[in-house]
């Protein structure tokens, strides 16, 4: 393959698929889906020319298990889908969560519920990341806001997979997954990859579950002299299932614990414009590119706004919104969906600080004049 | 005239190149060092004959990527022209093609044979290709090198004289 | 004239869920299931050590070795 | 190199195992390790893939690689592992439910597609686990706890299907017919490609209850009576035939696995691409 780097010009699900690469993905499986089947063609003319496998599954409910098997095998995996084909994946996210198997999942969003608007933007499913799959589980979840960052997220989400051995989903829309935009593509050597950590213990005594005091396991790949036993029921620390009460509570605990005690490590925000504004636009992914617009129109106006672009959404950045909620007079929470976010921010708003939803589910994108006659209204009000 | 940001929509039916249209305008502009940001119009939409592509040119960051206001109109259909005749303000262009579309003779409008002007120079398929020239000529933010060398590297070899000859009579027959 | 290897049978009476597949089908009657449903080898001079008895025990409680 | 004997493959730290008196399954994971071993295999080349059910837990009881996954999913998983690791021998344990019914999308396609993988399909005709109702292989007329007055739908021919689709071996046996067993599975596990071997199992404690008899030696004599070699099935009449079922290998062929044509088809356009990029 020929690897692009430098600057480039291209689509943000292009700059996907060099990233994973980029990233040590040598396998996905994936069932076509708009808007996010783009990932899928060019894995297909890519993968095989640096040694690895696509496959075009019989649906995505396979796609996922096929990514949850390569990867055992200790292949870096990944899927792309979009709102309906997630709901599919759903089962088998949890089996990796629970399982501990690293991957990616890159969910690109368009208007729903159901095949509704199949080719329009929506961003319906926040809360089916985080809550889509069954029974109680943590989650990483990153959502870009431009082609370069759809390409450093992925590079990032493979890491932080591998990092803490658990599913990472991309959740990305329409937009920033068609547009096309310039980006830079670093050079190889200049990139951070994070692989999953390996066994150190004897043959005899490995147990692929044990972990350390960091709460992460060191699961061997299939194939190697560590005999691996990765089971979806619960499982002790030997991977055999184990149904003791203190077996389960202990291990779902610890899936929580290695997740949550790295908060810092994982979750990402951005402010832009002043600190101390006096309202505060909350948006992530392309409404976020809006909200950027109206923070500059809103300073050749004179008022005084700012935005907080939710980068990393689960685990969700409390500390940050909390700022937010404590220094702006107002918030306004603008989204492609009826409020999933504005509802997640109204939890941590001990502070009374008013909350505006601002919200689209036509297709069509949030523009920022109606997020500039919204900050108006507040305003006089 | 020279502006901070530009918008252009190129819209038409699908088989006009426009797509190919709007990344040789983007590519071009990125050779210059400004900022671009392209989308183009997807799944059913094109496939039922619309066919758009919105390019943003910029000497800063884009940050809204969706042409809300746009400065350019490129109409070659009747519905590319309706569906934004009522909607863009009295200051963006639209050039829409002469022989397909009846015009509301808005202050802005500028009609050209755009299809005819194609078919003549042999191949109605470098239509995009007048329209380049066409868009040059009445915006000129961008060099004529730049989108001449873009043209060069996008298009099979064999039809690249067309295409520049094309782009020619656009930019030498369409008068602001 | 055959000569008989030295076999030995083993039931593992913490496995046998007691199906009796093993004494039903021994082609040469080597077992007889006590009272309790767990088979005992009565018969071990007719073992031809065909290790059907083994291989069809669904529950791993057959071991048949051959002494040398 | 170590020799391995069936025990190596065999984890019995779990033993005795939650398979019912006189259930098959125990025999069958029998005949894979023993397969296995024979094979000269070791542990540590072997992933074995397990769906949902009683034969889905069989994983509890080995000693090889192992992944046990949710319900239907097992060859999408396998195949997964072996595109991940070609090098590895991957055999899916799945029974009617898994194979053919909740994941029957995934078994038609592996059998096109024609993966390098081993299915063993342990068919007992019912839903053991959750309790004995019927699957997409409960014959018509059968007894289930969902089907109290009789299946009003006719069961899969899981080796037509497994044919049909295209796999590049196919063979149905009984864990009465232990060692026919033993050598199918050995013959499976070799072929390169899909390979299925649909064992037709005894549930003593549901289907056996309702349909044949509750006793595992009935069942057991059921399995003896009602399996029947090639020949000797074609030599009976249809209502014969009806009360039957026919035990052997019926395909064996070396159509290219997905993988091999992979490779081919791939370094054929990549270098017909390079002047491209």
């Amino acid at each position: 393959m020929n690897r692009p780097v430098g600057k480039q010009f291209m689509q943000g699900n292009e700059a996907c698929v060099f990233a994973a690469i980029d990233a040590g993905a040598r396998f996905y499986a994936g069932y076509p889906i708009t808007p996010s089947s783009e990932i899928a063609e060019l894995c297909a003319e890519f993968l095989p020319q640096v040694k690895g496998v696509f496959l075009q599954m019989e649906d995505e409910l396979g796609s996922m298990a096929a990514v949850i098997g390569a990867s055992a095998a200790g292949t870096k995996s990944f899927t792309a889908t979009s709102g309906p084909g997630f709901s599919l994946m759903q089962e088998n996210l949890g089996m990796a969560i629970y399982t501990e198997v690293p991957c990616v999942v890159v969910n690109v969003q368009r208007n729903g519920p159901s095949t509704a608007l199949a080719t329009r933007p929506g961003q319906g499913d926040v809360m089916q990341t985080r809550w889509g799959t069954h029974g109680d589980h943590p989650i990483i979840v990153l959502s870009p806001s431009s082609v370069q960052e759809y390409y450093d997220l992925t590079v990032r989400a493979f890491n932080l997979s591998e990092k803490y051995c658990t599913p990472v989903i991309i959740l990305t829309d329409e937009v920033i997954g068609h547009m096309k935009e310039d980006l830079v593509i670093p050079q190889l050597d200049d990139l951070e990859i994070i692989n999953r950590k390996v066994p150190t213990q004897s043959i005899e005594e490995y147990r692929p579950y044990q972990t350390g005091d960091d709460d992460i396991p060191a699961i061997a790949p299939f194939g190697s002299d560590y005999i691996v036993h990765i089971s979806s029921s619960c499982h002790d620390e030997t991977g055999f299932s184990n149904s003791k009460p203190q077996t389960a509570d202990k291990l779902v605990r610890r899936l929580h614990r290695k997740i949550d005690r790295n908060i810092e490590d994982i979750v990402q925000v951005e402010w832009f414009g002043a600190r101390n504004a006096d309202l505060c636009i909350i948006a992530y992914g392309a409404v976020s590119r809006t909200a950027k617009q109206v923070v500059v129109d809103a300073e050749e106006k004179g008022l005084s706004v700012n935005l907080l672009r939710i980068i990393t959404h689960w685990p969700f950045p409390d500390a940050q919104v909390k700022e937010a909620l404590n220094q702006a007079k107002a918030v306004i929470v603008a989204e492609m969906n009826l409020g999933q976010v504005a509802q997640e921010i109204q939890r941590l708003n001990s502070s009374h600080t008013p909350i505006y939803s601002l919200t689209r589910i036509d297709g069509e994108m949030i523009i920022p004049s109606q997020i500039m006659s919204k900050i108006e209204e507040v305003m006089r009000s | 005239m020279k502006k901070k940001q530009w918008q252009f929509i190129l819209a038409g039916t699908g088989g006009q190149g426009l797509i190919l249209a709007g990344a040789v305008l983007a590519k071009a502009a990125i050779s210059e060092a400004k900022k671009v940001i392209q989308t183009s119009s997807y799944g059913a939409q094109s496939r039922g004959g619309f066919s758009q592509a919105e390019v943003i040119i910029s000497d800063g960051e884009i940050y809204f990527m969706k042409c809300d206001k746009p400065n350019f109109i490129l109409a070659l259909s009747q519905a590319a022209y309706d569906k934004y005749k009522d909607n863009v303000t009295s200051e963006c262009i639209i050039l829409y093609d002469h022989d397909t579309v009846i015009s509301n003779k808005r202050m802005n409008d500028k009609g050209y044979s755009f299809n005819q002007r194609a078919i003549e120079l042999g191949n109605s398929k470098v239509i995009n290709s007048v329209a380049l020239g066409a868009i040059l000529k009445l915006c000129p933010i961008l060099e004529n090198e730049s989108v001449i060398r873009k043209l060069k590297e996008e298009l099979p070899e064999k039809v690249v004289p067309l295409n520049l000859e094309a782009f020619e009579v656009g930019y030498r027959e369409v008068t602001p | 004239m055959i000569i008989k290897e030295n076999v030995q049978i083993k039931i593992d009476e913490r496995l046998c869920k007691r199906c009796g597949i093993c004494s039903e089908f021994c082609p040469q009657n080597v077992f007889s299931v006590r009272n309790d449903g767990i088979p005992q080898v009565t018969a071990p001079e007719n073992c031809t050590s065909c290790h059907l008895c083994d291989w069809r025990c669904p529950d791993f409680a057959i071991t048949l070795e051959v002494i040398s | 190199m170590t020799t391995h004997t069936h025990k190596d493959f065999l984890d019995q730290r779990h033993l005795p195992h939650i398979w019912c008196p006189g259930c098959g399954d125990g025999i069958v994971l029998r005949a894979y390790t023993m397969a296995l071993a024979e094979l000269g295999l070791a542990p540590k080349d072997v992933v074995t893939v397990t769906g949902i059910g009683c034969w889905g837990k069989s994983d509890d009881y080995v000693a090889t690689h192992a992944l046990h996954g949710t319900h239907g999913r097992a060859l999408a998983y396998a195949t997964g592992v072996k595109l991940g690791n070609p090098d590895l021998t991957v055999v899916t344990l799945m029974g009617d439910g898994d194979a053919v019914t909740i994941g029957g999308n995934h078994f038609i396609h592996a059998a096109r597609r024609n993966i390098d993988l081993t299915a063993i399909v342990v068919n007992n005709y019912n839903y053991g686990m959750t309790g004995g109702q019927y699957s997409a292989t409960t014959p018509l007329n059968s007894k289930t706890t969902t089907s109290p007055l009789g299946n009003a739908e006719p069961g899969f021919d899981i080796c037509s299907l497994a044919e049909t689709a295209g796999a590049n071996f196919v063979a149905r046996t009984t864990p009465y017919h232990i060692v026919s067993l033993k050598n199918l599975l050995k013959q499976a596990i070799t072929k390169k490609g899909f390979s299925v071997v649909e064992v037709i199992t005894p549930c003593p404690t549901y289907f056996g209850r309702y349909n044949i008899n509750p006793s595992p030696v009935a069942n057991m004599h059921w399995l003896k009576e009602k399996g029947v070699p090639v020949a000797k099935y074609q030599q009976m009449t249809e209502e014969e035939q009806a009360q039957h079922f026919v035990i052997g290998a019926f395909v064996n062929k070396d159509r290219p696995d997905f993988y091999t044509m992979y490779q081919q088809i791939n370094s054929r356009n990549g270098t017909e691409r390079e002047g491209e990029r």
